[in-house]
């Protein structure tokens, strides 16, 4: 019984998703049952979550098929941690999508396909396999097509045409590397190929097999120079699915790239120092492509990247400590990106717009409002105590331990065009008087909806403010569990244990 | 001690729900708070001037070894004092200040919000805590400055406050990682201790360099001082408060803090006296071009600090001494002149030198708090101020090396003061009224009570000197690890050099009041070459760096889908090409492969002239024709190695495929010739490449042994416990079911995605 | 056979993505479609391939006596082939509603959006 | 290309190569075939019919709309695989009735899953080409 908890939230987003097919033309019911069904799946993700906590990884072999033979699924902390997040993000979004997406996508099956994408986020982090991973990736991917494009505005095509190429190019990179690994070992479990990998006398093979990987992944996480279509199209579609977009796809691929370099690929000195490089870069460049922009949801989407780099870069300096920086800022990014694009969306519906020259007022039309955004925000900037600082802490600890002065500076280099970047938005939307636009006709601002659907837009954004005020005050069980996780990244050992000792039952 | 510091964050988040009621008069309830702060401060008196300690731990984030380690020693209870007593007059002060604002709750959230984190900084014993603290103020200063948040130029300052003094929190940061490192704690408290390993590590330059980046910033040192000067846009109390008694002393604190850690050491020493001369002479300088009241002050105060810098660099017992002192003179006399500046403001709305006169007709009790302020800037006996200025000048003249320059520089800067104190304290206040001011009317009690009460203690203290002598300013000296034991604070130590010094600045300083009157015309003289000026060169590096992030953003982000693409193949073929050629090893068992037969050449053939056609053919229909063709050779390959399902599969969804364009292309335009021949060139050779280094690398993996042990299993294991004959079905819908599971729901949402796409119209009169 | 197929395959790869960097749209999806076939080929030659022992049971028998093609790979190539479908024919109507939207074929004119807006 | 010959062939063509696909969908475990392909025949036997009869005789010949099997395909899946949980063993294990089934051979939920691919593969297939040629 217990064992089959660590399917159950894939499970119930399943039959979320076939549930709200069902319900095609109700957007009423869809509405209800989104939000409902999220409010469950959390339920069940801290379950699981306290679960794992108590007892560490379980496995379970889907189709009962003993492991390296079957699809093995597996809840260790670093995957439950994630669907945790996941389950927190998409309740909020659900919420949120329910008031702020227009009824004509709402028909079109803008939940069932979000349902998807949360079962392809969770299957992704619960998957042990190394294709079905693929399976999970191409689940996110079409689902994040379908809602890109849903509505077919001119904006959300051109980016969508981006989005799909370089996604597209991503997954065959996925396959070819998953094809020659295949060619190379005979297996496809995760743990399997663990093993299998260190044992291969032809070491140059591995490195190319690990690049394409790193590529394959690199695209999904938008590192430099792979990222772009992530500012080509995050701002296009609705806030709602740029928020789970922000908030999610991007560390769909981080995720991977953790899994893969601590599992499959370890000790490769050439990698780690090409993930080094890389993550250096992608915090510069996103710092400076989010410093000259003028649409919030670009100045966002650009911080996207730059704070990808954080990820990244405790993953090439690979050290206990620098992981779990890497993790604790992966928990805090999810919950704050997530909230900075629901925060866009909010602006957006007041305002009517998203450019920052013709933003402002807010501060005087609403104060609480505007305390409120400064939540998400400065924590994004890692204001002490709030949550983007302590996983700076471990980054910089792990960068001055490793004399790696670079990863130092680069870090500290983003910290401080962050700030820079969050104050002028501040100024400019919060403090800046209110600038007269004409008002959009068919426009649903903010002040004329009614009562509930303004919940709607804040109740999700006070609820993740509240989670991101906890990272950072409470920072202490954030870390315990971030060293927990690194600590069983570093030994992989736990992992394949976990795998291979279960599934001793064979089929009845 | 934790609720002390809490008091005022519970206080700024309780005005978030409650602000309504604080709006107006009520709002003076909240001065109750740093008043009783004081009173709780001042208990402790007794025990620190004893020589005692009080420390006060609570546990955090010990994973980081973070946390709220309080200590209260002299120097830690000197700055608590300030920063509550002050913090009280200001509140007060503010309650008349701004009693008609409508944002009054939030200016009073903002402000105990800083004095909380201003305690919590000067409480910390732990670095990370401290910088915790540390950041905290520069935020609420953020908030504080762009309080005015209508006006352009107060937002722009806050920015820039902001950014320089993010920049010096995240040097802080740094240091206080590697002192962490080095030292192996947090704690100044263990850090002191290992003081000696620290200064022999070869991180000691480093570590100087960060906490001075840290220091400097905060303290507006010389290049970075700018932002103080522009965070004077805030309201009077802000600058009273904030930009010239405590904010800004955070720096002058933590190198205090720091001086047993770090101190003591040639670098330490030089850097801060070469740095503390530069800003305190050139901030002098400045406050002779300037007519603006607070342009002056804020001039005047960036000097003073560079005073303390220099004096905490000399490191000495007496100079250390004097810097406690003049810590409190400073901040009695500037406080109080800002007070005074905010109510000349708030009652006349000029704050222009040049026209202000004879104000003392209007406000008596003003004019008395600018007069005692300014003779104690001066150092006119009995004043604190002439304290101060006796132990700097004392502590100089023992410097070793070059003292001649260092006093040259100190008497400077002490004559300029001199003068800026006077036309800020005194001249508003002396002369004929002229007609605007007649009708000003009288300021409050509120108003004119704390700047009395400040300088009228300054007074008090230069008489008395014993009362702070024992109980405030030796404890901070003690904490600095110096003895200050035989030292006396007294007003008169004999006719001696420092005395002469004394006669001299005051002789010229006055002189020059009455020679060198603010104008426009020394205003204008300034500008000129402001473009040399530290502001300048910065905004300029900034707006450089701006347009360097344009390029950077442009040449990467540059809208052509094509350029993505072979930025990320070029970054692909680049990694393995590298790789590929420092491990080649080529060995291919020939004698493992199949033959090869006629039919496949054919079929090879025939896939590769349909490539070949797709990719080259001007006709759209063609392409598509050509790609059924190659889906059925492809079909065909199927067939040969054994996969008949695959074959089947291909084929129907071949079929499908092109259906499906043959469907849709039938509307598209015809292709167009649009890339040059370079374009095509480039683009071949980087597609070439691509292809043969996948060509070689499955030519290295064929040449692999191989490892069938899974799909032995599958093939074992197919009927007897799955039940299927064939594996490959058995596969899908057995072994790896999960997988079809998911590949049919990408089919489903695929679906739904096309059904959207077509059908699914935005028009214009759609709700948005 | 497998150098000829390597080689194949190799220029699959390349012709995939020359396609892939031309500015017409309806270009870009017949290299994706390229692209694709050639990855299907590629794990079904790294599975290593036989002739004429199609991975079925023969009649009467319970597992295998004779050689057999590895099942694997063609069940992965299943899956990805069905997979491709599914994003195939989205991307053949996405191309028809972005040319009816944007009304142009070519690529580079769908760079507004890069751009500051 | 709609002639009496091909319309009237369709008529008939459609529901024998209705059951080809059942027939092939149910053989898939032992023979090359399954729910995929299955799927695939089906659907282009409908697309067959239209061609030969128009759309809109296609569409009242089925009666409802064709996506509407995607979910009923996804939930048989879903139920098929959620079965085994009922008796404690994990998601997507295959359940076998004892005895064998002439034609068949041996039924387990395995069976059911196919049937779920089967019914979404014709499902998605069809929405998508009857979306397009409505639109066109």
């Amino acid at each position: 019984m217990t064992q089959q908890l660590v399917l159950y939230p894939l499970l119930l987003q399943l039959f979320l998703s076939i549930i709200l097919m069902f319900s095609w033309k109700r957007i009423s019911w869809q509405r209800v049952i989104s939000i409902l069904g999220g409010i469950l799946n959390l339920g069940v993700s801290i379950w699981l979550f306290a679960y794992i906590w108590e007892n560490g990884t379980q496995t379970i072999q889907a189709g009962n098929w003993e492991a390296p033979f079957g699809i093995t699924f597996v809840a260790d902390t670093l995957a439950v941690t994630l669907v945790l997040l996941t389950s927190i993000s998409g309740v909020a979004v659900s919420a949120f999508s329910a008031s702020s997406i227009i009824p004509a996508r709402l028909k079109f099956g803008y939940f069932p396909i979000f349902h998807f994408l949360l079962l392809g986020l969770i299957g992704a982090f619960l998957t042990g396999d190394i294709f079905n991973l693929y399976v999970w990736f191409e689940i996110i991917i079409i689902s994040s097509f379908v809602l890109i494009t849903l509505g077919g505005e001119k904006a959300q095509l051109e980016g969508a045409v981006k989005y799909f190429t370089l996604n597209i190019l991503a997954s065959m990179i996925f396959l070819t590397a998953i094809a020659v690994l295949y060619g190379l070992t005979g297996s496809l479990n995760m743990a399997d190929l663990s093993i299998k990998v260190a044992a291969i006398e032809n070491r140059g093979l591995v490195e190319i097999t690990a690049i394409l990987f790193l590529v394959a992944f690199g695209i999904k996480a938008a590192v430099f120079p792979l990222y772009f279509w992530l500012p080509a199209s995050y701002h296009t579609p609705p806030s709602a699915v740029s928020a789970i977009f922000g908030g999610l796809l991007t560390k769909v691929g981080v995720y991977a790239l953790i899994r893969v370099f601590t599992l499959i690929f370890v000790g490769d000195v050439f990698m780690q120092d090409t993930i080094l490089v890389m993550a250096i870069l992608t915090l510069i460049s996103g710092g400076l492509g989010a410093l000259i922009q003028t649409n919030l949801r670009k100045v966002f989407s650009y911080l996207i990247i730059c704070h990808i780099g954080y990820m990244i870069i405790g993953l090439g300096m690979y050290t206990e400590v620098a992981i779990a920086g890497t993790i604790f800022y992966l928990i805090h990014d999810i919950v704050v990106k997530t909230n900075l694009f629901m925060v866009g969306g909010l602006i957006y519906r007041i305002k009517g717009t998203n450019n920052i020259k013709s933003l402002g007022g807010l501060y005087a039309e609403y104060p609480r409002l505007s305390l409120l955004i400064a939540i998400p925000l400065f924590s994004l900037v890692g204001i002490p105590p709030l949550s983007g600082f302590w996983p700076k802490l471990s980054l910089l600890n792990a960068g001055f331990n490793d004399q790696n002065w670079w990863a130092m500076g680069a870090i500290l280099f983003a910290s401080l065009i962050t700030l820079v970047i969050i104050a002028k938005v501040w100024s400019n939307v919060v403090w800046k008087d209110k600038v007269e636009l004409p008002k959009r006709i068919n426009f649903r601002y903010f002040e004329n909806l009614n009562k509930t659907r303004k919940i709607q837009l804040v109740a999700p954004i006070v609820f993740l403010s509240l989670i991101s005020l906890y990272i950072g005050f409470g920072a202490e069980h954030v870390q315990q569990l971030s060293t927990r996780v690194a600590g069983e990244l570093m030994d992989n050992q736990q992992y394949i244990d976990a795998v291979f000792k279960t599934g001793q039952n064979l089929k009845p | 001690m934790l609720i002390a510091i809490l008091l005022g964050f519970l206080f700024s988040l309780l005005l978030v729900f409650t602000g309504k009621f604080f709006k107006g008069k009520p709002g003076i309830i909240s001065a109750a708070i740093p008043l009783v702060l004081f009173g709780y401060f001042l208990q402790f008196i007794p025990e620190i001037s004893a020589g005692g300690t009080i420390v006060h731990s609570y546990s955090w984030v010990p994973s980081f070894g973070v946390n709220l380690d309080f200590t209260l020693d002299g120097l830690s209870l000197l700055f608590s004092l300030m920063i509550t007593g002050i913090g009280f007059l200001v509140f007060v002060y503010t309650a008349a200040y701004l009693k008609n604002h409508k944002y009054l709750d939030r200016f009073y959230g903002y402000l105990s919000m800083f004095m909380a984190a201003m305690l919590g900084l000067v409480l910390s014993d732990n670095l990370i805590t401290l910088f915790v603290f540390w950041e905290l103020t520069s935020i609420s200063s953020f908030f504080l400055i762009g309080f005015n948040n209508s006006n352009p130029e107060s937002r722009k300052s806050a920015i820039t406050a902001l950014a320089i003094t993010g920049l010096g929190g995240l040097s802080l940061l740094a240091g206080a990682l590697v002192l962490g490192s080095v030292g192996g704690s947090y704690s100044i408290d263990e850090l002191m201790n290992s003081s000696g390993e620290i200064a022999a590590s070869p991180y000691y330059i480093l570590i100087a360099i960060l906490i001075f980046g840290a220091a400097f910033t905060k303290s507006a040192q010389f290049p970075f001082h700018f932002w103080l000067p522009g965070a004077m846009k805030a309201p009077t109390p802000v600058s009273t408060y904030l930009h010239s008694a405590t904010m800004v002393k955070a720096g002058i604190y933590l190198l205090m803090r720091m001086t047993p850690v770090l101190g003591n050491q040639e670098f330490w020493n030089s850097t801060l006296i070469i740095v503390g001369s530069i800003t305190m002479v050139y901030a002098a300088i400045h406050t002779l071009f300037r007519t603006d009241l607070k342009g002056i002050l804020a001039y005047s105060t960036i000097s003073a600090l560079g005073i303390l810098v220099f004096l905490i660099g000399q490191g000495t017992e007496a100079a250390l001494l004097a810097a406690a002192v003049f810590i409190v003179v400073h901040a009695l006399y500037k406080a109080t002149l800002f007070l005074v500046t905010g109510i000349i403001d708030h009652q006349t709305l000029s704050r222009d030198v040049t026209i202000l006169r004879g104000l003392r007709k209007v406000m008596l009790p003003v004019a008395i708090a600018g007069f005692l302020a300014a003779i104690s800037s001066a150092g006119i006996p009995p004043t604190i101020g002439f304290l101060g200025k006796e132990l700097t000048y004392e502590s100089t003249l023992a410097l070793v090396g070059t003292p001649l320059l260092w006093i040259a520089l100190i008497l400077i800067t002490k004559i300029l003061l001199l003068h800026a104190g006077f036309v800020a304290g005194i001249s508003p206040f002396i002369g004929q009224l002229p007609e605007r001011f007649e009708k000003t009317k009288k300021p409050g009690i509120l108003l004119w009570g704390p700047p009395i009460i400040l300088s009228v203690a300054g007074i008090v203290f230069g008489v008395f000197p014993g009362i702070i002598e024992g109980s405030l300013i030796k404890p901070v000296v003690a904490a600095m690890g110096q003895d200050a034991g035989d030292q006396h604070l007294q007003l008169w130590h004999g006719f001696n050099t420092v005395l002469w010094l004394s006669v001299a600045t005051i002789v010229i300083g006055t002189v020059l009041y009455f020679t060198i009157k603010p104008s426009q015309k020394l205003v204008k003289m300034v500008t000129r070459v402001e473009y040399i000026s530290p502001e300048s060169i910065i905004s300029g590096f900034w707006s450089l760096f701006n347009k360097f992030s344009s390029l950077w953003t442009r040449i990467f982000q540059n809208g052509y889908l094509r350029n993505y693409v072979s930025t990320i193949l070029v970054f692909l073929i680049g990694l393995t090409g590298y790789v590929l050629y420092n491990t080649a090893n080529f060995s291919m068992d020939f004698s493992t492969l199949s033959e090869i037969t006629v039919y496949e050449i054919v079929v090879v053939t025939i896939l590769l002239i349909a490539v070949f056609f797709v990719v080259f053919t001007r006709s759209r229909l063609a392409a598509v024709a050509s790609m059924g063709v190659m889906g059925l050779a492809i079909c065909l390959i199927f067939v040969f190695y054994s996969a008949p399902d695959l074959a089947m599969t291909q084929f129907s969804i071949d079929t499908l495929t092109v259906i499906l364009f043959v469907l849709v292309l039938y509307r598209l335009p015809r292709y167009l010739k649009l890339s040059d021949y370079k374009t095509r060139i480039r683009d071949g050779v980087l597609a070439l490449s691509f292809g043969s280094i996948i060509t070689i690398l499955i030519l290295e993996v064929l040449a692999q042994p191989v490892n069938m042990e899974i799909s032995e299993y599958y093939a074992q294991n197919a009927y007897l416990l799955a039940h299927g004959k064939n594996v490959v079905n058995v596969i899908l819908v057995d072994f790896r079911g999960s997988d079809t599971f998911m590949e049919i729901s990408v089919l489903a949402i695929a679906a739904i995605g096309v059904f959207g796409l077509l059908k699914l119209r935005l028009k214009k009169t759609d709700q948005r | 056979m497998e150098i000829v197929l390597a080689i194949m395959i190799g220029i699959l790869y390349a012709a995939g993505i020359y396609m892939i960097l031309r500015r017409s749209l309806v270009k870009l999806i017949l290299g994706i479609i390229i692209l694709g076939n050639g990855a299907n080929l590629l794990i079904f030659l790294l599975g290593r391939i036989t002739k004429g022992s199609p991975p079925i049971i023969p009649g009467d028998l319970k597992v295998f006596e004779a050689a057999y093609a590895d099942p694997i790979p063609q069940a992965l190539i299943l899956t990805a082939i069905v997979i491709s479908f599914g994003l195939q024919s989205f991307a053949i109507i996405l191309i028809k509603r972005a040319y009816k939207v944007v009304k142009t074929d070519d690529l580079d004119e769908m760079n507004a959006i890069d751009q500051d807006s | 290309m709609r002639t009496i010959i091909l319309k009237t062939a369709s008529a008939y063509l459609l529901p024998v190569l209705l059951l080809f696909s059942v027939f092939i969908l149910l053989r898939g475990h032992y023979l090359p075939g399954g729910g995929f392909v299955g799927g695939l025949m089906a659907s282009i036997a409908f697309v067959l019919h239209a061609f030969a009869n128009g759309l809109s005789n296609t569409k009242t010949l089925i009666r409802f709309h064709p996506g509407f099997l995607m979910p009923v395909g996804l939930a048989l899946a879903f139920l098929s695989g959620m079965a085994p949980l009922m008796f404690d063993l994990p998601f997507m294990t295959g359940l076998w009735y004892p005895e064998a089934i002439p034609v068949i051979g041996s039924l387990g939920s395995a069976l059911f899953f196919d049937i779920g691919v089967y019914l979404v593969v014709i499902g998605v297939t069809l929405t998508i080409i009857f979306t397009i040629a409505d639109t066109i």
